[in-house]
């Protein structure tokens, strides 16, 4: 009766109603597995690492970092660029593609929206602890004060950051949420333990799918989605603005806004399907997660990386159709300066290596995506170290020219934010369905 | 430290004189402080808790000083003593500290504590500068390595001076008695109390010999003065009347002789008035400041001195058959011809220690006729004229016995003269007057602890007829005894204070009327006395024949080492102070160490790199030590620092522990002479050492072809006065009004590139100024220095040859450099060299580096794009037209450091001070003392910079506005500005259009570094001219 | 404001359990032709045109949405418009202090009306069905979250049809199973057994 | 226009009203309690109560969405306001610190009664940033003759012979004894600025011509001298919005002045003359 267009089935095998919800509530009433156990306790062990490298920022003072008089930010926001491009994908699969009707994202949209919110957590810890004094973190709130009520720049660009980046938390996680009520409410029902049926009870909030209920409840979340969608690509907007509305030749660049917004999708994308191969692997998700599923994205990674490619030639014609030769310098330090291995690993990780998926073979192969996605990942924190580093490095004045490398507190943090995601992520995965049984429920009979 | 007392002082202040004097033992005990620093609060405390501390006793050092050393009786400078204000300053004039042939100084004491050297502006002889070694020597006041009172060796506590005194006695009557001699060796100060004390001592003692040593000898030029005309002296030299000016090898804006006064008198003809300026060649083997600053720098070899000396000689007219030897460029050529020109108004000065050259440099400065203009041997020099022959034959008589004694007076033979420790402990009693445990007093057997400058009297005379006053500010810290009151009291003499009133008074004002003559007081209060006559001619007994004909067979060596001095830390006497190491050398910009410097094509062509530890061996000795490429050095000459490698005390900590190679062994003495140029040099590179990283504030040596220093040469400026400034530059528009700061003030700096030699006494002065942070070698090396103010370093060398050069595109792609552009880039340099068909020679175009000096602090924009980023309001801009930074309110983002186009804001990366880590003086008891109380010592994860020295604006607003008068801009200045010997910044109100800096505002050599981003700086710079030939400005891309 | 028309309190409901959505559909379509009242339809998923067939109105949250979005506007200017320009002006980088500084507070007053939109809306959600933490759930069948989908006829409102004309027509219309009195229960909140009890018992 | 914000009236209001009515609310539990008891007590039928009758119903009909929300949320406000508040304004501030001095010095005696000028003492309040405790030589002005003996029998006041204690003083014979070892009075500090706040006397009071007073209370009534002003930066600023400068009879402000004229204002506010850029306290 209300067939998509779509060429193959979104969901395989055959699953009936209750199947789906078996199977995708199967690993939140079991036992943990091993490999859930192994990569649980990897995760928890880099969260230590993070624990311990942060307090020795603390305490030591953010001088046990190798930023300098130059090169002021280092990894710090590299990684909190990075992290937040991450957090883009979530809102953006289950906001934009929900609005564009496209029902493959629901397979996805719970698991990338969860990496949404634990990669915005991570990525806040560097703006937080890049502050000599973070336990002043507080000041940028515009809270009356006894200082005379002393209160914020609103030009700062890291003002709007700290709206921004808020707002999108809150609104990520009130989304991601509320698509959780209805699957918390089926993992409810079919509690037996006293614990259980009073944790899921209690979150599931007295939900029982009441015809009135869904119709309410699908006009917010079109309407969450409709918000989101500028928020996302606002969010990130704010953060190119860090750097485009700054004197920098390299950062001070109109093109900013769009070229992150497209690197932040890409990003996203690129660590959503790392994540989904993964679980789709582990949890023998093969029925949700399709080849379909996986081409889809393949193609969305296409595209946002040609996009990135063309931004970063865009850059580099502009610079040297400026005739401005502090920003010619700094485009042509990157290619060819000190740090040009950053420059050119970036090229080839973002825009060379997608460019394999024009062949369908790539597209469907689920290893060689796997790979792709890692560079991917590993080509967009490089976009970043690059913006930020060699910008800085080499500015103006020559006789403040410096050279910048982390050291190994840097390098902790950085790892430890990836214990923080994955630590949360296996948690998510153990209590929560990682695929929203009530939308999958949906389109179990678009097969034809 | 807790345990220590280091002040004496009441609870409370008092503010009259008879109070002072009718309770003479008021100030003998009862210590806030004492209890203050027992318990572990001390450790937290900082600048205006200093004050918390003193609580109401405010002041009471001052009057506490009075105690051993009447204050009440010297007369300030500005004020009156009675009218000590807690947390107003005095100023009282005195003697610096690191010259010890006395230069004028101010000395500003906050309740007590002297805080800072400022020039003396009355003593216009001496220019009204100060240099960066001369500001650091304030913290060896602070030292907490000083002695606490008279040792014996052996014995860890200090004993009372009257049973030191007795057995000091004692021994010197047994040495009398046993026929043997008593030696004093001295150092080269010039101070007549120490004269009058010996002349006292050797009366009673009649077996006694007096010999001066320096470790810095400048013996060749008094003995060829002694051969031209009978004296042997070192003549004062006046620069300010040079128009031409040739050195070879004499760094004398930076180390030779006098190099503060120096500066200011030739930086006064450095500024084109009238379409003139002077000209200045130096010939030099390593690249020194002062040939940083000349308009011609001629690479030479030391050794080869002579030589061309001879040639100049020939070419000026001199009688000689001999040639000499003609430098590249024929450029012997071209200053004799200029010198000729200027006949009286040309001056010729010679580094070389050699009797020899010094005498052809005599005769030539003679046909020149330059005795009485630029050359006075009538108020002659009087400092550093230790002879270094004297103390060979001292050392060789008391080799074989002959001494049953030795006090070594302020000097430190066993850190500088080879050979001296072992001499020495031959002697029986070997009594040292150091302040500290220094090399020669770990070898004494009694250390007479003295007392600081800053806590003594004395009186000195740098020049024939200039005296300058010295008066202790401050009460002993310790408890030293003034040498001279030493030497008087081991000569039978009392004493002991009377009437409070020190022996070292007494004895002071008794020289004074003896010496000097006239009103005491007076003179405390100005600090220096004039009493000279006017210059006359010598007659000279050797003609310039001569002197060439002994000069014509000297042949140089294939390869030589020249041992120099580095600005910062000259002999080493003072070289214990962190402020001097962290101060970045003028040139190299590596602080905290020595090196071998060696010249790019050495390096090219041995494979040497910067950092590679080589060692390096000459005929008197070898050492290892890392080396640094120094563009400007001349082929095959290496150069390396003296005054490092000191040996200090176990408990100093951090870098001061490793402060570089001694070199002073390896000073060749076989001539008779201290001899700083050696021939034969071996350098082979030490297998297995890793590289070592310098702490080093700029490592990227050119300007990139950026307008950022704009030149011209004389030529230039003389036809279009807005020559160096054709730059094509975009038209601002701004998106709204600007703010209008035409109302009430605005502050703006200008600085003159061609005043300013970048001899950095302004960052020593700003950093004193401002609290700034000392942060240590591995800070540096991690780019993290606090300076507020840095002097940034360019150099660029001029293409002789077209040459095609291939270039990757970030260098701008393949081009052509045409014969005479100038190069300004680092890697078209490289690659302009590399380009040479003869690949031996191919780096030598770096021996001919031009350089340019630029200070660089915040430009307290108008349109500052800091203010814009922070996100809670830590800086943001005063109707004065000030970027105010508010440390209090600064969470440290470092977003405004990131967008300063001019890199000038310095985070607190770590907690700096109270920080055993960065134990650099301000984190001890004592050395916390030297803290500037109206300037907030900032706390780790701040932002701090330049700050315009915004405490003395709003003191000396405050000030017009309490005595209800407009304020004069003149009226003071910013730290930087007032220490510049050479006049080079100037601050002032923009709105006041008769002060200068309105003025300099509009001259034609005007400009903004980055004008084109808009921000509207309030720092411009003046162009620099340079007074050369050189016709082509275009520069390489 | 609650929806109170949602609350299953102190009902009894003749309950049709359908396994297909395409059944429901049907059936709930034949019954309303019938001119039968229903109470309301429970399904596990939502159910495409199941609230046009029941004849239930577009919500009017979005409006409500719009107002919290209007006031985050409003809250976002006024903020940085009192704080920057009206309290404690600054000189910031030369930029003016009045109101034409107000395009640097666009990204604020941007975040907060979504911010203000997202929450007010989800609130004003959350309001109306009744939800919150803590509130038990009211449930017809135990697996109507998981693959059953109920058809709920309210047995206290009076009917055109006999009860039993109903419980056929649903029987009819596919309905797996018929109840003709149920009452709500929960899960969360009733012990296993005791839930057991109770679903034995219906 | 900026009293609104500058006293954090708002904030205030809110937690204000909201302790009254939780009082109230107290209050009237308290009463139905007893009156509940009342009733026990004489086993009267329990008529439905206020609460019961007219309260539940509404509570009852209550959204328990909005309910919890406001619940929560006016819980989150008073706790979190009462956290940041009493961190803003009570952490570090000592307003009516009185510690007890080593001599129980009275203002109210010199200042008040023998009405001596305030400069008379702390004399370099004109001159310098500190307004400096005198010394203790500038006490023996007058307490070389003044004992208070009347008031002891003859003897020195107690208090007074501190003084002579510690300077080394012998009253009876009304001179100095030699060779005394002076022993220091040390006062307790009451106003204590931070490090990064710098603040001159002489500003204040010169320039200024504020009285003493204004910011250290009726210092002439205090026995015992406490601290008056919170002496917050808030406080600092509030005084320099409000407060004009003499720019008529000063020279330094000769310029402003004629600004002023031409703008037709009456005064300059400390704050309009730069008063409140940051630089000004913080350097």
């Amino acid at each position: 009766m209300y067939s998509a267009d779509i060429r193959q089935p979104l969901v395989t095998g055959g699953k009936t109603y209750s199947d789906v919800t078996a199977d995708i509530c199967r690993p939140i009433e079991n036992k943990p597995t091993n490999s859930w156990w192994l990569g649980f306790s990897i995760g928890v062990v880099l969260l230590l690492v993070l624990a311990g490298t942060l307090a020795w920022t603390v305490w030591e003072g953010i001088g046990t970092w190798n930023t300098n008089k130059s090169v002021m930010w280092g990894w710090d926001i590299t990684n909190f660029v990075f992290w937040v491009g991450i957090g883009h994908a979530g809102t953006l699969i289950s906001a934009v593609l929900l609005l564009f009707r496209q029902k493959w994202r629901m397979s996805i949209n719970r698991s990338a929206e969860a990496m949404t919110i634990f990669a915005v957590f991570c990525a806040a810890i560097f703006p937080l602890f890049h502050m000599g004094r973070v336990w002043l973190g507080f000041w940028p709130l515009p809270l009356p004060n006894a200082f005379g009520s002393l209160w914020v720049n609103f030009n700062s660009p890291l003002l709007w950051d700290v709206f921004a980046i808020s707002t999108y938390l809150s609104v990520s996680l009130v989304f991601w949420y509320l698509g959780l009520i209805p699957d918390i409410a089926t993992v409810r029902d079919r509690a037996t333990s006293k614990a259980r049926k009073y944790w899921y009870g209690f979150f599931a909030m007295g939900w029982n799918g009441s015809a009135k209920s869904w119709g309410r409840y699908e006009v917010v979340a079109l309407i969450l989605a409709g918000i989101s969608t500028p928020l996302v690509l606002s969010v990130h907007t704010i953060v190119s603005m860090d750097f485009a509305t700054s004197v920098i030749p390299g950062w001070h660049t109109t093109i900013f806004p769009p070229y992150f917004v497209a690197g932040a999708i890409f990003s996203g994308f690129g660590m959503v399907l790392t994540l989904l191969l993964i679980a789709r692997h582990v949890m023998n998700y093969q029925d949700y997660i399709t080849k379909e599923h996986l081409e889809a994205m393949t193609k969305v990674i296409l595209l946002t990386g040609s996009v990135v490619g063309l931004a970063y030639i865009t850059e580099f014609v502009i610079a040297a159709y400026s005739g401005y030769e502090y920003e010619q310098y700094a485009f042509a330090n990157r290619m060819f300066g000190p740090y040009a291995w950053a420059y050119w690993t970036m090229m080839f990780c973002n825009l060379m290596a997608p460019q394999v998926f024009w062949s369908k073979w790539a597209r469907t192969t689920p290893w060689f995506i796997f790979v792709i996605s890692i560079v991917v990942n590993i080509g967009m924190w490089f976009e970043r170290f690059v913006i930020i580093v060699t910008s800085l490095h080499r500015d103006f004045l020559p006789s403040s020219w410096v050279m910048y490398h982390a050291t190994w507190v840097e390098v902790g943090i950085f790892l430890g934010t990836f214990g923080l995601f994955f630590t949360c992520f296996f948690l998510f995965a153990k209590f929560l369905p990682v695929i929203n049984m009530a939308e999958i429920k949906t389109i179990i009979k678009d097969k034809e | 430290m807790s345990s220590n007392k280091y002040w004496k002082g009441v609870e409370e202040l008092d503010q009259t004189q008879e109070f002072v004097s009718s309770n003479a033992n008021e100030f003998s005990e009862g210590l806030p402080l004492e209890q203050v620093f027992s318990n572990d609060d001390s450790t937290r405390a900082n600048r205006r808790d200093f004050l918390k501390y003193f609580g109401f006793g405010l002041g009471a050092v001052t009057l506490a000083a009075c105690n051993k050393a009447p204050i009440k009786k010297a007369i300030p400078y500005v004020e009156k003593p009675d009218n000590v204000t807690p947390g107003v300053p005095l100023y009282y004039a005195s003697s610096s500290v690191s010259n010890t042939e006395g230069f004028p100084v101010l000395v500003k004491v906050r309740e007590g504590r002297p805080i800072k050297f400022e020039p003396n502006k009355e003593a216009t002889y001496f220019g009204g500068g100060l240099d960066g070694l001369g500001h650091s020597a304030l913290l060896s006041l602070y030292d907490t390595n000083r002695l606490k009172g008279a040792m014996v060796a052996g014995k860890r506590k200090p004993i009372a001076w009257k049973d030191f005194d007795k057995e000091i006695v004692t021994a010197l009557n047994k040495v009398k008695a046993a026929g043997k001699s008593i030696a004093i060796v001295t150092d080269g100060s010039t101070s007549l109390l120490s004269q009058q004390a010996i002349a006292d001592f050797s009366a009673t003692y009649n077996n006694t010999d007096v010999v001066s040593y320096e470790p810095i000898s400048y013996s060749g030029i008094t003995r060829a003065n002694n051969a031209s005309f009978g004296k042997a002296i070192i003549p004062a030299y006046n620069f300010q009347n040079a128009d031409v000016i040739v050195s070879f090898g004499a760094d004398f804006l930076g180390t030779w002789i006098s190099p503060i006064k120096f500066h200011s008198d030739y930086s006064k003809n450095r500024v084109p008035k009238n379409g003139k300026m002077s000209k200045h060649y130096q010939f030099e083997s390593i690249m020194s400041l002062t040939g940083s600053n000349a308009d011609v720098r001629v690479p030479m070899k030391m050794s080869n001195v002579g030589q061309h000396l001879v040639a100049l000689y020939r070419e000026l007219g001199g009688a000689t058959p001999h040639k000499g030897m003609e430098v590249a460029g024929n450029n012997i050529k071209n200053a004799a011809e200029e010198l000729r020109a200027a006949g009286n108004k040309g001056l010729v000065v010679c580094g070389s220690n050699n009797e020899a050259d010094q005498l052809l440099v005599n005769a030539i400065n003679m046909m020149l006729g330059g005795y009485g203009t630029t050359i006075d041997t009538t108020n002659y020099y009087m400092g550093q004229n230790a002879d270094e022959a004297a103390f060979t034959s001292f050392l060789s008589k008391a080799k074989s016995g002959a001494y049953g004694a030795v006090i070594t007076l302020g000097s430190n033979p066993v850190y500088s003269y080879s050979g001296a420790e072992d001499i020495l402990a031959k002697i029986p009693l070997r009594i040292s007057t150091s302040i500290t445990m220094d090399e020669t007093s770990s070898n004494a057997t009694h250390v007479a602890t003295d007392l600081h400058p800053l806590e003594s009297w004395d009186i000195k005379q740098p020049y024939k007829g200039r005296f300058i006053l010295a008066q202790p500010t401050i009460s002993p810290v310790f408890e030293g005894r003034q040498a001279s009151s030493s030497l008087a009291a081991w000569a039978g003499a009392d004493v002991s204070e009377k009437n409070e009133l020190s022996h070292a008074y007494k004895y002071a004002k008794k020289v004074f009327s003896s010496a000097v003559g006239g009103d005491f007081n007076k003179a405390l209060e100005l600090g220096v006395v004039e009493n000279t006559s006017s210059p006359s001619v010598p007659s000279f007994n050797i003609t310039g024949g001569e002197a060439a004909d002994a000069l014509a067979t000297k042949k140089g060596s294939a390869t030589e080492l020249v041992l120099y001095q580095k600005v910062g830390v000259r002999d080493g006497a003072y070289g214990n102070t962190p402020w001097a190491h962290e101060m970045p050398d003028p040139v190299s910009k590596v602080t905290w160490d020595n090196y071998l410097t060696m010249s790019m094509p050495d390096a090219k062509a041995n494979d040497i790199s910067t950092g590679d530890v080589v060692k390096v061996t000459v005929p008197t000795g070898s050492i290892q030590i890392p080396v640094l490429i120094q563009p400007g050095q001349t082929k095959s000459t290496y150069g390396i620092a003296l005054g490092y490698g000191r040996v200090l005390p176990d408990d100093v900590k951090n870098d001061l522990k490793d402060l570089g190679q001694n070199a002073y062994p390896l000073v060749d003495m076989k001539g008779g002479f201290a001899d700083y140029t050696i021939g034969d040099v071996k350098i082979e590179r030490v297998t297995g050492a890793s590289t070592y990283e310098f702490g080093i504030t700029q490592t990227h040596y050119s300007i990139e072809g950026r307008d950022i220093i704009r030149e011209a040469t004389l030529d230039e400026y003389n036809i279009d006065p807005l020559a160096g400034s054709h730059v094509h530059k975009p038209k601002m528009i701004s998106l709204w009004d600007d703010y209008d700061y035409s109302k009430g003030h605005h502050w703006a700096m200008a600085i003159d590139l061609n005043s300013c030699t970048g001899c950095s006494a302004c960052i020593v002065s700003c950093s004193i100024e401002n609290n700034v942070p000392i942060v240590g070698r591995d800070e540096v090396r991690r780019r993290r220095e606090m300076h507020w103010l840095r002097i940034d370093r360019y150099y660029s060398f001029e293409a002789p040859t077209k040459k095609d050069l291939e270039l990757s595109i970030v260098h701008g792609g393949d081009q052509t450099v045409e014969a005479g552009e100038q190069m300004t880039k680092e890697k078209v340099m490289e690659a302009y060299s590399e380009a040479s068909e003869d690949k031996s020679t191919a780096y030598n175009y770096y021996e001919n580096v031009k350089v340019a000096h630029q200070p660089m602090m915040c430009q307290h924009c108008d349109n500052a794009p800091c203010e814009t980023v922070c996100p809670v309001l830590a800086t943001t801009h005063s109707s004065e037209g000030l970027n105010q930074m508010t440390y209090n309110r600064c969470i440290g983002t470092k977003y405004c450091g990131n967008n300063c186009p001019y890199k000038v804001r310095r985070f607190n990366w770590f907690r700096y001070n109270e920080n055993e880590k960065f134990d650099y003086h301000f984190s001890n008891d004592l050395g916390k003392m030297v803290i500037n109380p109206d300037v907030t010592v900032r706390s780790r994860g701040v932002m701090e910079k330049c700050s315009f020295c915004v405490q003395r604006i709003q003191s000396t607003k405050l000030t017009a506005k309490r005595e209800n008068r407009k304020m004069n801009t003149d009226e003071f200045t910013t730290a930087c500005a007032q220490t510049c010997p050479s006049n080079a910044i100037v601050f002032g109100d923009l709105n006041d259009k008769s002060s200068e800096i309105a003025q300099l505002y509009a001259n034609d050599r005007s400009y903004h570094v980055l004008e084109e981003l808009g921000v509207k700086p309030s720092v411009q710079y003046m162009t620099k001219i340079r007074n050369t030939k050189a016709t082509s400005t275009k520069k390489a891309h | 404001m609650i929806d109170k028309s949602i609350l299953l309190d102190d009902k009894t409901f003749t309950v049709g359990i359908f396994d297909d959505s395409d059944k429901l559909l049907n059936a709930v379509g034949t019954l309303k032709k019938k001119g039968v009242k229903i109470f309301d339809c429970y399904t596990p998923f939502p159910v495409h045109h199941l609230d046009r067939a029941l004849g239930y109105e577009r919500t009017n949250i979005s409006i409500g949405a719009f107002l919290c979005g209007l006031l985050g506007s409003l809250t976002g200017f006024t903020l940085a418009y009192s704080m920057n320009v009206v309290d404690w002006p600054m000189i910031i980088g030369g930029k003016p202090q009045d109101i034409s500084v107000f395009t640097s507070f666009i990204p604020v007053i941007f975040e907060l009306t979504i911010l203000f939109t997202a929450f007010g809306m989800v609130i004003l959600f959350f309001a109306r069905t009744r939800m919150i933490h803590g509130i038990k759930e009211d449930l017809l069948s135990r697996r109507q979250t998981d693959d059953h989908m109920v058809l709920a006829i309210d047995n206290g409102e009076p009917q055109d049809m006999s009860a039993s004309e109903i419980q056929s027509l649903l029987a009819s219309e596919g309905a797996i199973d018929v109840d003709a009195s149920r009452t709500s229960f929960n899960t969360s909140l009733t012990d296993e057994d005791e839930l057991a009890k109770q679903l034995m018992t219906k | 226009m900026s009293s609104f914000y500058s006293e954090s009236t708002f904030l205030a209001l809110i937690i204000l009203s909201v302790v009254l009515l939780a009082i109230a609310a107290l209050l009237f539990g308290i009463k139905r309690h007893l009156s509940e008891l009342n009733r026990e007590k004489f086993a009267e039928e329990a008529e439905p109560s206020f609460y019961e009758a007219k309260i539940k119903p509404v509570i009852d009909t209550w959204n328990p969405t909005i309910a919890t929300l406001v619940i929560a949320g006016v819980l989150i406000v008073i706790l979190g306001g009462f956290g940041y508040k009493f961190g803003m304004d009570e952490v570090g501030v000592q307003q009516g610190y009185a510690p007890s001095q080593p001599i129980n010095f009275s203002h109210k005696i010199h200042a008040g009664q023998y009405e001596i000028d305030c400069k008379y003492c702390h004399s370099t309040v004109e001159k310098s940033k500190s307004a400096s405790i005198p010394s203790l030589n500038t006490c023996m002005n007058c307490h070389k003759y003044v004992k208070a003996s009347e008031k002891y029998n003859g003897k020195t006041s107690p208090e007074i012979q501190k003084i002579y204690n510690a300077i080394g003083y012998d009253g009876e014979n009304m001179e100095y004894i030699e060779g005394y070892e002076q022993k220091p009075i040390e006062w307790i500090r009451i106003h204590n600025l931070p490090d990064l706040a710098y603040f001159n006397h002489s500003q204040h009071v010169v320039v200024g011509k504020l009285d003493c007073q204004t910011c250290h209370g009726p210092i002439q009534e205090m026995d015992k001298v406490y601290q008056y002003s919170t002496l917050q930066m808030g406080w600092c600023i509030d005084c320099h919005r409000e407060r004009g400068i003499d720019s008529e009879n000063n020279d330094y402000y000769e310029e402003a002045h004629k600004n002023m004229l031409a703008e037709g204002k009456d005064y300059i506010t400390v704050a309009e003359n730069g008063g409140l850029e940051c630089s000004k306290c913080h350097y």
